[in-house]
């Protein structure tokens, strides 16, 4: 199974964000991108799940293209991702913002559901059970009937990907995972995403945290500029002048001062607009 | 036929500025508060009470008052009613701010019945005359009739935008205003009084609104209680058709619906052959919305909202 | 978190009265109603009729998160299908079942023609358009004269009768609308609880993330706006026919504010809440009817308190019947 | 819980017994809305002349409560209404609905409960539908268009008409008959234009009208519509007769429309000249001593329903719906506006009609039937 780029790219009227990107991800490997801010890294997770048109180039799974597909659309092919900014359905509980993921499957029963109450009961049962376990992986039974949006900060991170898995994904995009989060927390979730790597699901993680990162990846791709810089093994990317150059060396201070506003900014549970 | 034209046009503008008034007030608010202020109405009918009765207390006998009376009553009526939406926001729409986004727009609905309830009680359910704030002469202009009460409300009503225009882009408060519509929370962030700049948005909408109210009052030279609430649902559809937060969206939307109303009231029998009456012009205005909304759903000058730039998760 | 775990059982002592007295409460009312004098049974038909309309607004502002102006358009719907088919008009006299079942069908046709065009526009885009839609249709009964008899109305509609019962008088009129509150509120209460509910309350939090989870809005907001027309319209039909007469001015902006002010204030998304909010708005002008437009300015200033005391409605959407029952048998 | 209050409270009031020797009357229009202006108006006319009747001591010793009760136009709240008056044993004759529409609805309730009502509906078909507990003091629209269409056409010489009504129950039933008049005499009608009923803005109407030049322009609509027309008809110029339904018929539709702009208008009325009769001046003045306004287009309406319950209640038999119902067909009785009384159906024997003219302030009488 693989996700393939190729000769991808997005412009805002004159303004070109993702320039010509090729690149295949393969099932079984966690894949991390990089990136200063600004490269198109976040561009790149919206255009896949189709929150973003692509404006040339293409994107396919398994040879069938996606871009042009309606979001939903592209959900149900199997594309689960996550936000920069947590977007989960705050006066849901926590179990709910799971159940709901299998209304594409589910939605032709509705009618049976509701005019045969023995049928209703059966379906819940099973909805609740299957979801409870994805809870469990992360350590969220607890809060299983808790509204999603009084949660702490780090469980609604974590809710959000069990969200994401709920959907049974064959793509998952993690966009700023960690964004927020704590040391230990951070360690956490690290922990957990190790855990998903599985040979039917390719995983693509956005992040600033280079810890993590190099730690969890498999592969990495390099963004600089909207264009592809490298891409290799955590090592390689260590190793290779261009992203120091470029990425790691003169403005990586710049950056983290960048990264822990755009943290704070999250954790205060803004949704500023953003200009791109 | 031409001097139906020019009669047409001439009719249209002046209510188109009326309405434009108004319409100015809804963009207002919703740009800095995401609510609709069904009470926007209210105050101009409160405007045209408020100059009434203010003129009664100081002159005693309307018809005796002079010009500098009645520039005062005006002046003094719109600053009132002014002063008015700053505490009427203050009471009952700013506990609810950080609230759902349809308590406030409901909170405005109960503020609307009260408003009017009370008019009603006060000052009795019936229309009152209003005095005309102009001298009315007519003039004949190529087979159209002009008169001087349209062509005063024309003249304030463009003095009142232009001021309110260069306000906004050109003073400091109007910066303030801007920056909060942008977006209140990084507003907020960057050390600027958000509750500054919705009072002034509550001062200055229903100013202008009260302004609008008054030159209505006296163009018809009448005066109700429940005159706010059909012009206000007016109003309140032009400044969506504009895109409700622009504030030239609100003036184009205005004069746009004025225009359709007359060409609807003109046109339609004539265009349908008489199937569709002058009845169904309020049916045209509406069918023009909804087909500007499908094509822009934003309106005509409104910021199109992309997703990931949401500044609301939940629409209400 | 420590202070909940303190007292659990006196947690649900009190919710376990509350719910028995919510309950009795309703139990008795529902019995009392009918051996009340007429005037009384009229004023619980109406009330009844506005929880009807009010459970199927419900569906597309409670559940799916759309603000919907037009609600009233439906109901229109319905009461004109009646009065049409069951007339002098058109010297129509269908059963009433038979026209129960063409209004719920046209009702449903009804919401989906007008929630295609308009489920592209977001929030207030979509409340004006809806309105404008409510509008739209109320002015067009109100001029096709030849068949809708325009601003007269239509008259002398035929009593309802269903298998030779006569459905006319106040008390009979009762227990048809009981019948259907109850029938319709526990649909609609399965509904909720749904796969497609769940996915109306996810589109309410955020249309675009329910998107990214799979769900084809279009086709969620469309089987919203279509179980609530049709709800809708089978309240205009029960209207017309205890009514016996129908005319545009029962079809204003204003009534659809009403139902919308009737959610809101009773607890948007839940059932009881409708009820309550009913209750206040329906009930507490007749009660001061006496004091003519005072009650109207009293209406408007508790509007305004009561929702800034309770923005989200006097019952929490969380208090819905399922709690009560669960209360009630403390579980 | 607040429900159960409200009901064992509702029940209190209903069983707290009622003196013998008084009657109440139910009188139900809007008191609330955009149409309160009427309604109270009207309810004031007929309070006026019942305080004079009780100040009085009654007729016989029976003394005249007023049941008040706002039904804002709406046809829901007219049936309860409805509902309450039927409950309410000591209701025995009611004066309803100011709105046809709202009348549709609730005189079969009326009906069934045998409670006799006075009517307020000017729309023809409400006496068409076989209700016996029913009269129609108010002269129904047929009569109230013939008069002016005769007018136009013989004294005016008029050849040409443009109706303008405001698409509701009255505006539209009264202008159409207009049109058939017009039209069966000969005239032509050129053109039928709606307006709404909330609109306040006439000169794109107008101008269309100004385009077609008629001879008469007939307005069917209610106040303050008719002023607000009247002066912009004058302000843009169109030069024809403007003639109105009663609702012009107030010193209101002067002054708002303002002297100049209404001269030459006529208004069809059922009510004689004011100094025609000394009943109607004594009654604009008393209305304004006790309102302190001066007196709404519909009070004297209200004021004769006082005069024709004084001639039921000397006339019945007995005090029960049954027989005041037989009292109320019966009477003939002297009011204000004429000698009263009512046909089989209930509608007025003889429905006078008048037409007046705008001359300065007042109303000149130039024709009548």
């Amino acid at each position: 199974m693989t996700l393939v780029f190729s000769n991808l790219r997005k412009q805002y009227g004159a303004n070109v964000a993702i320039n010509d990107v090729s690149t295949a991800f393969e099932a079984g490997m966690i894949h991390g991108v990089i990136g200063p801010n600004g490269a198109g890294k976040s561009t790149l997770i919206n255009m896949t799940a189709g929150s973003y048109t692509v404006s040339a180039g293409s994107i396919s799974l398994d040879g069938r293209r996606l871009d042009g597909m309606k979001k939903y659309e592209i959900a149900n092919a199997g594309i689960a991702r996550t936000y920069q900014n947590i977007r989960l359905f705050d006066q849901m509980t926590a179990i709910e913002n799971l159940e709901v993921c299998a209304y594409p499957s589910e939605v032709n029963h509705t009618w049976r559901e509701v005019f045969w109450p023995p049928y209703g009961r059966a379906r819940a049962k099973a909805r609740r059970e299957s979801c409870m376990e994805i809870l469990q992986f992360f350590g969220l039974e607890r809060y299983a009937d808790v509204e999603a949006g009084s949660l702490p900060y780090g469980r609604q991170r974590m809710l959000e990907i069990a969200r994401a898995l709920a959907m049974k994904p064959r793509v998952l995009l993690l966009d700023e995972p960690a964004a927020g989060l704590n040391h230990h927390e951070t360690a956490e979730l690290t922990a957990k995403l190790a855990e998903l790597r599985s040979p039917d699901r390719i995983i693509l993680v956005v992040e600033h945290d280079m810890d993590l990162v190099m730690t969890l990846c498999d592969r990495i791709v390099v963004m600089h500029h909207g264009k592809l810089l490298f891409q290799g093994s955590p090592s390689e990317v260590q190793a290779s002048s261009d992203v120091q150059l470029a990425y790691l060396g003169t403005d990586n201070d710049i950056d983290d001062i960048r990264a822990a506003a755009q943290d704070r900014r999250a954790q205060l549970g803004i949704r500023a607009r953003q200009r791109s | 036929m031409l001097g139906t034209l020019i009669q047409q046009t001439v009719n249209a503008l002046t209510i188109g500025s009326i309405y434009a008034l108004i319409a100015l007030g809804y963009t207002m608010v919703y740009g800095v508060l995401r609510m609709i202020n069904f009470a926007h109405g209210e105050m101009f009918m409160l405007g045209a009470y408020a100059a009434f009765f203010g003129l009664t207390l100081v002159v005693g006998e309307i018809g005796s008052a002079g010009a500098f009376a009645l520039t005062l009553a005006f002046f003094g009526a719109v600053v009132a009613i002014g002063f008015f939406g700053v505490g009427v926001e203050r009471l009952a729409y700013k506990p609810l701010r950080n609230s759902t986004r349809l308590a406030p727009m409901l909170s405005s609905l109960g503020v609307s019945l009260t408003l009017v309830t009370g008019i009603q009680i006060l000052a009795g359910p019936q229309p009152m005359m209003f005095p005309s704030f102009f001298p009315t002469t007519r003039y004949d202009f190529m087979g159209g009739t002009i008169t001087s009460v349209q062509i005063g409300i024309l003249v304030a009503a463009f003095l009142l935008m232009f001021a309110l225009y260069t306000l906004v882009n050109r003073s400091r408060m109007g910066i303030i205003v801007r920056a909060v519509s942008e977006s209140r929370p990084t507003a907020q962030l960057l050390g600027i009084n958000v509750n500054l700049a919705i009072s002034a948005v509550f001062f200055s909408g229903p100013l202008l609104g009260a302004a609008g109210g008054i030159l209505y009052a006296s163009y018809y030279g009448i005066m109700s209680p429940t005159m706010g609430a059909v012009i206000g649902l007016k109003a309140f559809t032009a400044a969506i058709l504009g895109g409700i937060g622009s504030i030239p969206g609100a003036m184009l939307g205005a004069y746009i619906l004025a225009f359709v109303e007359v060409g609807g009231t003109a046109l339609l029998p004539v265009v349908t052959n008489g199937v569709l009456g002058t009845e169904y012009r309020d049916v045209l205005s509406f069918v023009i919305l909804i087909l500007v909304l499908l094509v822009k759903p934003a309106g005509l000058l409104g910021e199109p909202v992309s997703e990931e730039s949401m500044v609301y998760k939940r629409e209400f | 978190m420590s202070s909940a775990i303190t007292s659990p059982s006196a947690k649900t002592q009190a919710l376990r009265l509350t719910a028995f007295l919510v309950l009795t409460a309703m139990v008795a009312l529902i019995v009392a109603t009918p051996f009340l004098p007429n005037y009384y049974i009229r004023v619980a038909n109406s009330l009844l009729i506005y929880i009807l309309l009010g459970i199927g607004l419900n569906i597309v502002i409670g559940y799916a998160g759309l603000l919907d102006l037009g609600f009233v358009a439906f109901y229109a719907v319905g009461a004109y299908t009646y009065a049409l088919l069951a007339s002098p008009q058109l010297d129509l006299h269908l059963p009433f079942l038979v026209i129960v079942c063409i209004a719920a069908f046209l009702g449903m046709i009804t919401g989906v023609l007008l929630g295609i065009p308009v489920l592209k526009l977001r929030g207030d885009y979509l409340a004006i358009v809806t309105l404008g839609f409510g509008e739209i249709i109320r002015i067009v009964i109100n001029n096709v004269d030849w068949l809708t008899g325009g601003p007269k109305g239509i008259a002398r509609l035929d009593k309802a009768s269903i298998l030779g019962v006569d459905l006319a008088r106040p008390v009979e009129i009762y227990w048809l609308l009981l019948v259907t509150v109850l029938g319709v509120g526990l649909f609609v209460w399965r509904l909720e609880r749904s796969i497609l509910g769940k996915a109306w309350a996810a589109i309410r939090e955020d249309q675009d993330a329910a998107r990214g989870i799979g769900i084809n809005t279009t086709t969620a907001k469309l089987a919203a706006f279509a179980t609530s027309a049709t709800i809708g319209s089978i309240a205009g039909t029960i209207f017309a026919a205890s009514q016996r007469f129908v005319s545009p001015e029962s079809f204003s902006l204003q009534e659809s504010v009403l139902i919308v002010l009737m959610i809101v204030i009773g607890g948007i998304g839940n059932i009881l809440g409708i009820a309550a909010g009913a209750a206040i708005l329906i009930l507490l002008p007749e009660m001061l009817r006496e004091l003519a437009e005072w009650r109207i300015l009293f209406l408007g200033i508790l509007m305004v308190v009561l929702i800034i005391v309770r923005p989200a409605g006097i019952v929490p959407r969380s208090f819905g019947p399922e709690k009560l029952i669960r209360g009630l048998f403390g579980k | 819980m607040k429900l159960a209050a409200t009901l064992c409270l509702g029940v209190a009031l209903i069983a707290s017994p009622s003196l013998a020797e008084e009657i109440s009357i139910g009188i139900a229009g809007p008191l609330s809305g955009p149409q309160a202006y009427f309604g109270k108006t009207w309810h004031n006319g007929f309070q006026l002349y019942i305080d004079k009747l009780n100040a009085a001591g009654g007729v016989n010793g029976v003394t005249v409560k007023v049941n008040q009760q706002d039904d804002k136009a709406d046809p829901r709240e007219g049936t309860l209404v409805a509902q309450k008056f039927c409950d309410d044993e000591s209701v025995v004759i009611g004066l309803v609905n100011f709105n046809s529409g709202v009348a549709q609805s609730t005189l079969p309730i009326y009906e069934d409960c045998t409670l006799p009502t006075m009517s307020f509906g000017s729309n023809p078909d409400l006496t068409k539908q076989g209700y016996k507990f029913m009269v129609r003091p108010v002269a129904n629209d047929l009569a109230g268009a013939l008069l002016p269409a005769e007018y136009a056409l013989q004294k005016l010489g008029a050849k040409t008409a443009v109706i303008v009504n405001d698409k509701q129950v009255f505006g539209q039933g009264i202008s159409e008959i207009f049109g058939k008049n017009f039209t069966a005499g000969g005239g032509k009608l050129l053109d039928t234009l709606a307006i709404a009923p909330t609109d306040v803005d006439f000169t794109s109407v107008l101008a269309q009208i100004k385009a077609k030049s008629p001879d008469v322009i007939y307005v069917g609509a209610v106040m303050p519509q008719l002023a607000l027309f009247a002066k912009q008809m004058h302000e843009q110029g169109v030069k024809a007769t403007l003639m109105v339904p009663d609702g012009g018929y107030t010193p209101d539709f002067i002054s708002q429309a303002g002297e100049a702009n209404v001269q030459g208008t006529m208004v069809a009325i059922q009510v004689p000249p004011m100094d025609a009769s000394p009943a109607i001046s004594e009654f604009a003045k008393l209305y304004k001593e006790k309102f302190g306004e001066e007196a709404g287009p519909y009070s004297i309406y209200g004021y004769v329903q006082g005069q024709i319950l004084e001639g039921i209640l000397k006339s019945t038999k007995g005090l029960s719906r049954e027989e005041m119902n037989e009292a109320l067909h019966a009477v003939k009785v002297d009011t204000a506006v004429g000698t009263l009384e009512f046909d089989d159906i209930g509608e007025l024997k003889v429905a006078p009609s008048f037409l007046y003219k705008v001359e300065g302030k007042d109303f000149k009488l130039v024709s009548s039937k």
